[in-house]
């Protein structure tokens, strides 16, 4: 897989909600070769004060030459990253890592919480436009509804049935999203599920897959300092737990989940 | 116009510019294939390798620090005979010196590390990384005892034929004690500086923000204290010094040129720009063009003193 | 609600709170005064004090870093004499604690300053800088080596009714090391770290950045390096231990208190921001009162291990 | 003296030349006391990289509440300014140091190269508005003539008598600013010469000046961490090699020429 180093050009900033930011980047090698579930490695900052790029997962590529993030404000890095205003340049590595596989499946199923929505969009972009497999649904969680802002809205648009859920109600199902996959998923298909969000989450969409006999593909967060395999910094224990340890960035983000150990 | 000479020897080794990329900042070179002209550079430190693999330590092993980082990797590697079956084939074909960073926790281990090596085509050095637990005098680290530095180089030197470069640890009071023990014991050239021992805390969760509690401090934040070590053990051995410490941009590099090295290494700075270790070799090709300089050897042990 | 209790002792010494200003950062107070409400502070640390004064080194003596900054000012002081009837009227007053930093070259020089600030009035502490050479001993800095830390604090302590503040110099192997050479000396406390010894060169005049050559680091850069060593030297020794190093906000003093400190100094960071002591101060107040803590010890020390 | 930390906002950037700028804030405490002479410490980076701020030179006040600085993009610091746009915030500390003192001269000539030109602004402006001498004439140096841009004209349109030189004669005299003390000022007043600029050039001022038996006050730089004398890291030796070393943010900026060493 090739990856690429771009000075990319911010083209647009968007607030979606008060800490969430959209950011279109003109970065034509990366989108050209981006699939669903890979990231970029973003420079914050052109001095040492945040010293080490910050992985993103790619929101979605548009035409042939755009790439987009979707971020929560959380510290220095993503909040620099929000004072970048359109006609600024950006330096992205990327696309790093492997993404989702979706060989031939019939029934698919996204499940996507807090951030971890974000690289699905592009996921269901391309299930929609390639495979178009007879089930595709869409579970969409966070604490509360002013976290979802504009994004379930953005699924629906495409045409997914998508389902939500709040921990605090204010938004769909009153609790947890992992629930929504015992409520909506036919238990007779053979559903492959992608999810991205908090370990927890990821742990309980992880084990009702398995309880279920369906295939899971998880993907996982690690603190990374070279993104590319090089500094083994992104460790996370594999389920065969005296194994050698999985490689986010190299190996991941995405897993299968029984790759995985879920601790 | 005559392009620039950049050529260095550190003792019998030759390499064609003095830049270098540090152990375990540049896997074993293919992961960069995708950003850097791998022939471009004065040669490649492969990532520390050690007889048996190790799994290294759990994770979190990194952490942000203010314009540095600490690693807590454990010395995670594929083991001796992983690197040679896998690693070594492409190695072999990407135009430039590799060399080999090896690490042991008995004499035994270094020896059979340097004697195996030895006998493995592709090979040009190989560097000694002494700042690991010595497990047989109760876990004290090699590399902050003359005397073990120099029992660990003497071992190694014994049983290999290649150039061995001693790699330093910086957490020591006199640093260019170590490096006369490693001269003493035979190395061919010393590099330094590896981390600094490190700590940070997650004040939410009261926990250690690495899993191993401390790490190794590297990156711009320890670059003044780097060029210190090297500038002070460039005075105290007649062998090369290798430079290496926060370099990021060609100008740091000529820092550690002028305060007595022959060859620096890149280390963190790959994470930060991939391109970085390109970018000071055509950096410091500029420079001497710029200076009307012949040769780096122009630089290096330049500074002027008040 | 209660306030938040922020009180701390170290050893007979009691703080209304664990705030010091770094000695050689805060001037003798007054500088601050336009910026800080000094007795809001626990304590003000003041410029290391030597018997006769001293001019320090030429300029240049300050150049930035990545995240710090080198200083080579050379003890400059205004002497023990005009220390007590120039600058000590004015810190009487001040409402908060004065420890008065010293440094020497010789035991003799000490001991002269131990006693003869034992009978000023208005000093709560000294703190005993042993990053100093020692003249009679070939110029090895007195904080290199544990006998002669623990000669020194044992000079200081038997010439003066004060508490004795040992500070401890990062350039060692083993810090843990000379803390116990000063415990054993009669040190109260010890505080840690002074600054690492770096450098830095201008590559186009290819001269040393600093008039000295070398100078010491301090700042943000420093803090994982000084955090690591408070942790050691807290569960090397039995005194309280007040931490230093690139203290910057209150997450910052939050990780050296659990690490193991009793209280914490502000240093480098009352350049960038002469608040930051007293925005310290209050930052801990409300870490308390958010996590419904009734008191500071509960954080001191309060370290979760993996 | 009173000193202040504010907290300014910028309302004007002014590219001036390529590489220098005139930034106009309101720091109303710290306008309200300034004098001609002083300077301010400036927080470039919110991070830590730059870690120190950087000494600036009030180009002038503006009203109650205005504080003007003018500066050049020599590195990192002054390259972040740069970037500030109307409405930002900025720290600053000031007014500091002790600055030009001009008792009841009759004939005052102030001497200027490169960016030294800047507090010499506030300088003039403040003496034709107080003591309004019999006397008063501007010389300004620089390499070359892109170098003055606007600035001879700021001071002709105060209506000062103002003569010029450049390094490459490109504008005024060609040669040294020192040299026009000489063809410029009638050696029979008493005059009060005000120097700033490079070390080599007050050198010059302040041999001269000497020489003619006049008063000579000159402002220096050193590299400062505190700025307000508790860092000690400002140290100029004085004229009395022996004695302390003088510190550039306490004692002066503005130091009379003879308390100096012109090594
Ligand atoms: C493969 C991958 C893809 C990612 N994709 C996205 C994405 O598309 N959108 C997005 O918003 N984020 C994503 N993240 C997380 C993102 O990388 C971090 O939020 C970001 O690096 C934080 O940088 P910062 O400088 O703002 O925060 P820092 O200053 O580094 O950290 C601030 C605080 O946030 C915490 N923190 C740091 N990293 C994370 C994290 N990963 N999750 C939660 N808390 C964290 C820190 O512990 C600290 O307390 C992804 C991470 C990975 C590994
Ligand atoms: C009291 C005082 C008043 C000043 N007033 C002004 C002013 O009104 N306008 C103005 O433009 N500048 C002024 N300066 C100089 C200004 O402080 C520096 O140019 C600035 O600090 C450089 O910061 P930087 O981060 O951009 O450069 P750095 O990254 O710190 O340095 C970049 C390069 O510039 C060099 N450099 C650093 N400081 C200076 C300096 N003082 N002079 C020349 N080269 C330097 C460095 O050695 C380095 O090579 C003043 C300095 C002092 C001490
Ligand atoms: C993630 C990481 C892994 C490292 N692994 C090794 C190693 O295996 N062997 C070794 O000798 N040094 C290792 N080092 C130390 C570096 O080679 C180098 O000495 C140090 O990072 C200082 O240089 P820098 O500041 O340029 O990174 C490692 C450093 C980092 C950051
Ligand atoms: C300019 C400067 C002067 C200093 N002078 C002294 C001193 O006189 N005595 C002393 O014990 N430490 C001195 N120090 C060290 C500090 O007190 C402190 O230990 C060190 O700077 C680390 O803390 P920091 O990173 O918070 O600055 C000085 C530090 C600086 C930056
Ligand atoms: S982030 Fe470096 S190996 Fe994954
Ligand atoms: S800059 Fe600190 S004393 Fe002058």
């Amino acid at each position: 897989m090739n990856k690429y180093e771009e000075q990319a050009e911010v083209l647009r900033q968007e607030q979606l909600m008060p800490e969430i930011f959209r950011l279109t980047l003109r970065a034509p090698e990366i989108a050209a070769n981006a699939r669903p579930g890979q990231f970029v490695m973003v420079q914050t900052s052109p001095g040492y004060d945040p010293l080490l790029r910050r992985p993103l997962s790619i929101h979605q590529t548009i035409g042939h030459d755009q790439v987009q993030l979707l971020y929560k404000v959380v510290g220095k890095g993503t909040r620099l990253l929000a004072t970048m205003t359109a006609g600024q340049q950006l330096n992205l590595t990327g696309p790093l890592g492997h993404g989702f596989e979706l060989a031939a499946s019939k029934a698919i199923c996204l499940v996507g919480g807090g951030m971890g929505i974000a690289p699905l969009y592009f996921l269901a972009r391309e299930i929609l436009r390639n495979t178009c497999p007879p089930k595709c649904v869409v579970l969409l969680g966070a604490r509360t509804a002013a976290e979802l802002g504009p994004l379930p809205g953005n699924f629906m648009d495409l045409g997914v049935t998508t389902h939500l859920a709040t921990d605090d109600g204010s938004l769909g199902h009153h609790g947890f999203v992992a629930e929504l996959l015992l409520q909506h998923l036919d238990p007779e298909l053979k559903w492959t599920v992608c999810a991205c969000g908090p370990h927890p989450m990821m742990k309980a969409v992880a084990g009702q897959c398995r309880k279920q006999g369906w295939e899971c593909q998880v993907s996982l967060e690690a603190t990374m300092a070279c993104g590319i395999g090089a500094c083994l910094g992104c460790a996370v224990p594999q389920a065969e737990l005296s194994g050698p340890y999985l490689h986010v960035c190299k190996d991941g983000p995405v897993f299968k989940a029984e790759e995985v150990a879920w601790l | 116009m005559t392009t620039p000479d950049l050529r260095v020897s550190i003792g019998s080794l030759f390499l064609k510019n003095p830049v270098l990329t540090a152990s375990g900042t540049f896997g074993y070179g293919k992961e960069f294939a995708p950003y850097v002209n791998l022939h471009y550079l004065g040669g490649v430190v492969v990532k520390g390798i050690s007889l048996a693999p190790r799994r290294g330590n759990p994770p979190p092993r990194i952490v942000e620090t203010a314009s540095g980082m600490l690693n807590a990797i454990g010395l995670e590697n594929v083991g001796l005979d992983r690197f040679i079956s896998e690693k070594m084939p492409y190695l072999r074909e990407i135009g430039t010196r590799v060399i080999v960073n090896i690490l042991g926790d008995s004499l035994e281990e270094y020896q059979t590390l340097g004697r195996r090596l030895s006998e493995v085509e592709g090979i040009s050095a190989l560097e000694v990384n002494i700042s690991c637990p010595n497990v047989k005098k109760g876990g004290v680290a090699f590399g902050t005892d003359p005397a073990m530095a120099e029992a660990v180089t003497r071992a190694v030197c014994a049983h290999s034929t290649l150039p061995v470069i001693v790699k330093l640890s910086p957490n020591v009071s006199d640093i260019a004690q170590i490096a006369r023990g490693a001269e003493a014991g035979g190395a061919q050239a010393v590099s330094l500086i590896n981390t600094l021992l490190g700590m940070a805390i997650d004040v939410r969760s009261r926990r250690p923000r690495l899993a191993n509690i401390v790490g190794g401090l590297s990156g711009p934040a320890i670059k003044p204290i780097a060029l210190r070590m090297v500038w002070q053990v460039a005075q105290a051995v007649k062998i090369p010094v290798i430079g290496i410490g926060g370099i990021t941009t060609t100008e740091d590099a000529l820092e550690f040129l002028l305060a007595g090295a022959t060859a620096i290494e890149v280390g963190t700075a790959n994470f930060v720009n991939p391109r970085a270790s390109q970018e000071i070799v055509e950096g410091l090709g500029r420079y001497l063009t710029d200076n009307r300089l012949s040769g780096i050897s122009e630089v290096i042990g330049g500074l002027i003193l008040p």
